[in-house]
């Protein structure tokens, strides 16, 4: 066992740390963050160019396609320096979940047309899998892609997709042959948003906020260099990026931000003219929490660790999924309790001046919307039965 | 001891049942929300033309002499529609205010207008900092002559913008947590100095932010007993949370109806999800604490009731008790409801998270879990 | 409704507090209680006795044969003293378990010679459901009672039998006939403890004590006249037992009593010299607990009401024996870690003296033997899988 | 950072899981237990042959100068035989007492003897008031002439009936739970004056009541610094607790897969009891609060272990957590064991009850999960 970090892991925490507090504009953040609007979108390509210029934004990438080439420890650095500031992770949909298996499963030709865009923010992703009649038992889907000619003729309604508003490109999964079982005849196709037949309508969610979207497909030509890998053959390579991406998936650096947020405001508000931190029972509620995540920050360590050292890949996305999102709920369930009567304040079109402050309708928010991580991504039960077959065995 | 319903209360609970049913589905309720006041005047008259304004009042201003558990009755059922009408501010909040006041001029003056509906009130208790102690107040009320002269801010003023008349908690001695010193005033809304700002909570219900610039306000106003309104307020909350927890109970049982029904009828997998045996355990958890959740508003209202029987600190530690039963109970209950949906579950066009929306309004108000469990703490632990 | 206690209440709650007070030995109680021997045994008979004599022995029996014709109120007046002041409940073995079956289904001969004993506690009895092959799966049973002329022969073995050490009877579940559905072809059948053939073994239990044991039949000769109602319908007669049996299952007396304990014991000892009762963290836990125990007694309260206006049974027995004994555990669990270090000191032979008192060795045998409450009687498990079919309708 | 075992830990490892597999089942542990001494002196000398006994010595004393993980290591097979011999008290408590005591002469006398195996010893550190603050010390040491005078009872001492040598920690100043003033001693356990009584705990551990009744123990037999004897029994207190950790890990592993095995081989209702899903997700999520107690051994291990990188704020916090994480994990595990188990997880005869007793024992030495969550958070949250 090797516990201590080295000389270089501590320099290269410090510019970690240097790099962080220079070039992300705390201030823009704090501003646009919340909204969804399109100077979110903005802000967020902003700040991953920079990433992107430093060569950080991908650090798990394989280097040949332009990962960091870190070691488990730095980028358990890192992604603690990053959760002790509060910035936020990259979006997802490209940099983690299509990038991944194009570079794995797609053609040259994809990798060199999509790989760099990825990279560079300038093609936002969304995700195209669940659909109103697969939800957890996503291998029911019905979009179908009917090859006609040099193109695919694509069909169907996608749900529940994330910032579908921005995106320039949807992965989506679709149903290319009806075999008897359903995980076959899946093809994974990557879908330009412009396409003439995709209609994008939005979704309004318990947080009173657009972050959700139906994505409709009425006869969408997809070209047939848009396939990844083989035809039929999607339902693999969605499952084996499932498995694979084990970083991030436990969003411990978020939560870790949120958490000091939390302890902030607890140190800022009072009861009985006493700061709510002080409470013991509060804190109690509070290490409830921490300690849990400082925990699962070592879990996801540990997995990193597994998978340098070539260990095989195990239940450790479902296991990161789980823990992960179930400490986010309980951090907007505390945050949401410790803004009492405030967090139910406004509903919406109001001026949050009107409170004095912000934080109490951004609490609300977050635990509404935060309801979600237990649904989305294959539900927490699922991934327990994930978990059941794969380490009990039944 | 008998819980079942008398035939008054029978019919009471089907008469806010039929209105529901009749006028008051979730769509209709949509409508409701998007009127300017974000409340229906006609439902209000309704309301008062089928009495339900007049349950607790005394029999003298035209009440219907009613309990607390006639009012829970009716409370349960609202629940169950999430009624955003202002029942709870003008009749238990300002109207047991004023009930229990003994100022029998502004009892006769304002009483009947509660029961025929052209009145509306509120109870400004609520400032930025005091969370849920309601004896911290800043705002102050200085006597001069026969006149209060009221300077200060109260927040989350349930049903404040639209209220005709606002029953106002000013301080007029002591320091400013004290509980002696604390005065309960009754203020006409469209007084000079009152810059009311009015919006919508996440549960529909509206709610103002007010601010009092030299507000003067007759002595003759004063509820109560003048620097003892703590008293007043404290005998006030028990009415409130015995009616908010019963609207709960009512917004729990839909819940559990809904999710029930919903998980039988989603397929996923080919079979209902209602099939698989973690999520019928996890109904069945939710459908116990909803009976548990009965039980202690029972036990709230049994207790409350009987002063013979038992003593006043087992009447408060039925009722905190009762709080924090019934409120962890809705965060699971409102919860699972939501993950038992799934996506849909997170849609706002469903009712299940508007539900969940107004189940975190009542277990906050006065007072959230914790809070009651420690007073609870306090009243039962000691050496 | 009805709300208040009325006037006769509130004398009868006086004159159960009287009796309570002047005829429990609580001395002998304290010394016997939890030593399970013979000097146990014959301190629960004389103060059974005493309820007997004073008609109070049987709250929930039909008063023609000896129930004390109480109203549903003074059910709950008579429990809530008995659990403040920390007596314990009847064996339940004859008065609510085979008793009532005996008057519902039993011939009239049978009444006769086996109620009045009963009553009277001069038959301790004793329960044969369980097996090594059916325990959660009651009706997989093997016992065999096959008839031959007047007499049943029965082989076989039951276990987890509690007390049957000091049983005059037992009441068996025993297979007469191989059906195809398996609750079929069961019967009910009472067998003398003294019959030849009938062989106890004890099972000693991780508290350390003999309470359960098996009980072995070998070509045990039973009278038909022991059979209850018809031949392969003991299944019926039992679940009728079950769902119809709700007072007493929640044991809410016996957990208010152990809670009034622990909060003594909370109060009495000490870290960093303050006394343990005073911490804010451990006043959660111990009101975690009495606000959950406070419900489950106005549930129980409403399950008997509902009983005595002629309700339908309903999931009400599953739901109490859940709730009741979730309540018991938990409360056991507080004492245990009220204890500390002391709850794992002296495992059994030596004089609690040691230790300076002998609450702490109680702790860890309370929180031992108590682990079993979750599953004996049907385990929790399938307790909620009965509210499920009965509630939800899956 | 790199959780791989070094050669030298994959050794140890085996060493131990072999021991137990040849040496260890359950059923010689039962006839261990039922020796009149409470452990087997014939184990202890293979433990000592075996090397384990030689660990986290240094060198110059004939140690291995191993780590506390290498100690973790030992430990977590340790726990998955649920062994009952004094490793814990012998060689981290008392041995780490004397290792960092700085006190030359006492070192070179008895490290080479609890290497070999001739020597065990006790710590006794626990009076009937203290609970888990170790500086509530009420037995006193009176300085005369070249000697102490010590007068006070310990209870609970580990391996205490069994030990060659006992560290006590007495009272030389200050107030009964003052820091400042404690003093530990070593002591010959045949010294006049000490009356001991020896009893087997639940978890078959060997422990003691010890009255000392004017016990004289040399001046040369203070272990660290007079009066400053509470930093010592603070240096050592992270190492026992990691080492326990580490066995509850090896404990609670045992239990999971058993538990799962059980599930799979039990049959009701025509089907192996783990195929049903709500066992199935428990037993899922006492797979997820074992691993998460396996990365808070590690963090433990590491925060502890890198001076450089952490300030003592942040070493203490991680220790604390991870009594928290685990002892959390235990209850959970162990319970659900024998819940899984039904009436077999019941009896004495089965290993199961055997492994949750000792997990309760673990879980409780130095403090409980709410003592250290405590204070986690009085070094955590401030305003």
């Amino acid at each position: 066992m090797d516990v201590k970090f080295t000389r270089e892991d501590l320099m290269f925490r410090d510019e970690v740390r240097a790099f962080f507090e220079e070039e992300y504009d705390f201030d823009l953040a704090k501003q646009v963050l919340n909204d969804k609007s399109d100077d979110y979108k903005s802000a967020i390509v902003a700040w991953q160019k920079k990433l992107h210029k430093k060569g950080w934004i991908a650090p798990a990438w394989p280097t040949e396609y332009g990962g960091s080439g870190w070691t488990v420890t730095q980028r358990y650095i890192f992604e603690s320096e990053r959760g002790r500031l509060g910035i936020p992770d990259a979006i997802p949909f490209g940099l983690k979940m299509v990038g991944p298996v194009i570079y794995t499963f797609g053609n040259q030709q994809q990798k060199e047309r999509f790989l760099p865009r990825i990279l560079s923010s300038d093609d936002w992703w969304c995700q195209g899998y669940s659909e109103p009649g697969a939800g957890s038992d996503l291998a029911s889907l019905q979009t179908s892609a009917e090859l006609v000619g040099e193109d695919y003729i694509v069909n169907g309604q996608k749900v529940w997709t994330t910032f579908a508003q921005f995106a320039d490109w949807i992965f989506c999964l679709v149903r290319t042959s009806k075999e008897i079982r359903k995980q076959q005849g899946i093809s994974f196709l990557l879908i330009d948003m412009n396409s003439p037949g995709v209609t994008v309508k939005p979704i309004i969610t318990i947080d009173g906020k657009h972050s959700l979207n139906e994505v409709l497909f009425d006869d969408v030509k997809v070209p047939i260099e848009n396939l990844i890998g083989e035809q039929d053959k999607g339902w693999t390579y969605a499952k084996a990026l499932l498995i694979h991406e084990r970083a991030g998936i436990a969003e411990v650096a978020d939560s870790r931000s949120s958490l000091n947020s939390l302890k902030a405001q607890a140190a800022a508000e009072t009861s009985g003219g006493a700061a709510i931190i002080e409470d013991p029972v509060f804190q109690m509620r509070l290490s409830d929490i921490e300690t849990e995540l400082m925990a699962l920050e070592y879990t996801e360590l540990r997995a990193l660790a597994s998978m340098a050292d070539g260990g095989m890949p195990g239940p450790e996305s479902s296991f990161l999924k789980i823990k992960g999102t179930e400490i986010r709920q309980a951090i907007s369930e505390l945050a949401l309790q410790l803004v009492g009567y405030y967090g139910g304040a406004l509903d919406s079109n109001l001026d949050p001046g009107v409170l004095g402050h912000d934080f109490a309708s951004q609490a609300r928010v977050n635990y509404m919307y935060g309801r979600a991580a237990s649904i989305y991504g294959g539900s927490n039960e699922v991934q327990r039965n994930v978990i059941a077959k794969m380490v009990l065995g039944v | 001891m008998n819980f079942k319903l008398s035939e008054e209360q029978s019919m009471l609970k089907e008469s806010v049942s039929r209105f529901i049913r009749e006028r008051y589905d979730f769509d209709m309720r949509k409508e409701v929300m998007k009127l300017s006041e974000g409340y229906s005047r006609d439902c209000w008259a309704t309301f008062a033309e089928l009495g339900w304004l007049s349950i607790p009042f005394a029999d003298e201003y035209g009440g219907l002499d009613g309990t607390i558990e006639d009012v829970a009755v009716v409370m349960e059922e609202m629940g169950r529609g999430i009624i955003v009408e202002p029942y709870i501010p003008t009749v238990v909040m300002f109207g047991q205010l004023l009930s229990l006041s003994r100022n029998e001029l502004l009892k006769s003056e304002y009483i009947p207008k509660i029961i025929d509906g052209s009145c509306l009130g509120a109870f400004a208790f609520l400032e930025r900092q005091a969370r849920y102690e309601v004896t911290d107040i800043k705002t102050t009320g200085t006597l001069q002559g026969d006149h209060y002269r009221v300077n200060g801010e109260k927040a989350v003023v349930f049903n404040g913008g639209n209220a005709d008349v606002i029953a106002i908690t000013v301080r007029t001695g002591g320091q400013q947590c004290d509980r002696h010193g604390v005065t309960v005033l009754l203020v006409q809304s469209d007084t000079p100095g009152i810059e009311t700002t009015s919006y919508q909570m996440m549960d529909g219900q509206m709610a103002a932010n007010m601010v009092f610039k030299d507000v003067l306000i007759p002595h003759s106003n004063v509820l109560g007993t003048v620097d003892a309104g703590t008293e007043l307020v404290e005998a006030v909350i028990p009415l409130v949370i015995l009616a908010s927890s019963a609207e709960a109970l009512g917004v729990m049982t839909v819940l559990n109806e809904l999710t029930v029904n919903y998980a039988k009828t989603r397929s996923q997998f080919g079979t209902p999800i209602s099939s698989f045996q973690v999520l019928q355990h996890r109904m069945v958890d939710n459908f116990m604490a909803v009976e548990q959740s009965r039980s202690m508003l029972y036990r709230g209202l049994c207790t409350y009731a009987d002063e013979e029987a038992y003593d006043q600190n087992e009447r408060l530690r039925s009722l905190h008790a009762m709080k924090v039963v019934i409120a962890k109970s809705a965060k699971t209950v409102g919860e699972e409801a939501v993950q038992i949906h799934g996506g849909m579950g997170m849609t706002d066009d469903l009712n299940i998270g508007h539900y969940l929306k107004r189940l975190i309004s009542i277990t906050t108000l006065f007072g959230d879990a914790d809070f009651h469990q420690k007073r609870f703490n306090e009243l039962s632990y000691k050496t």
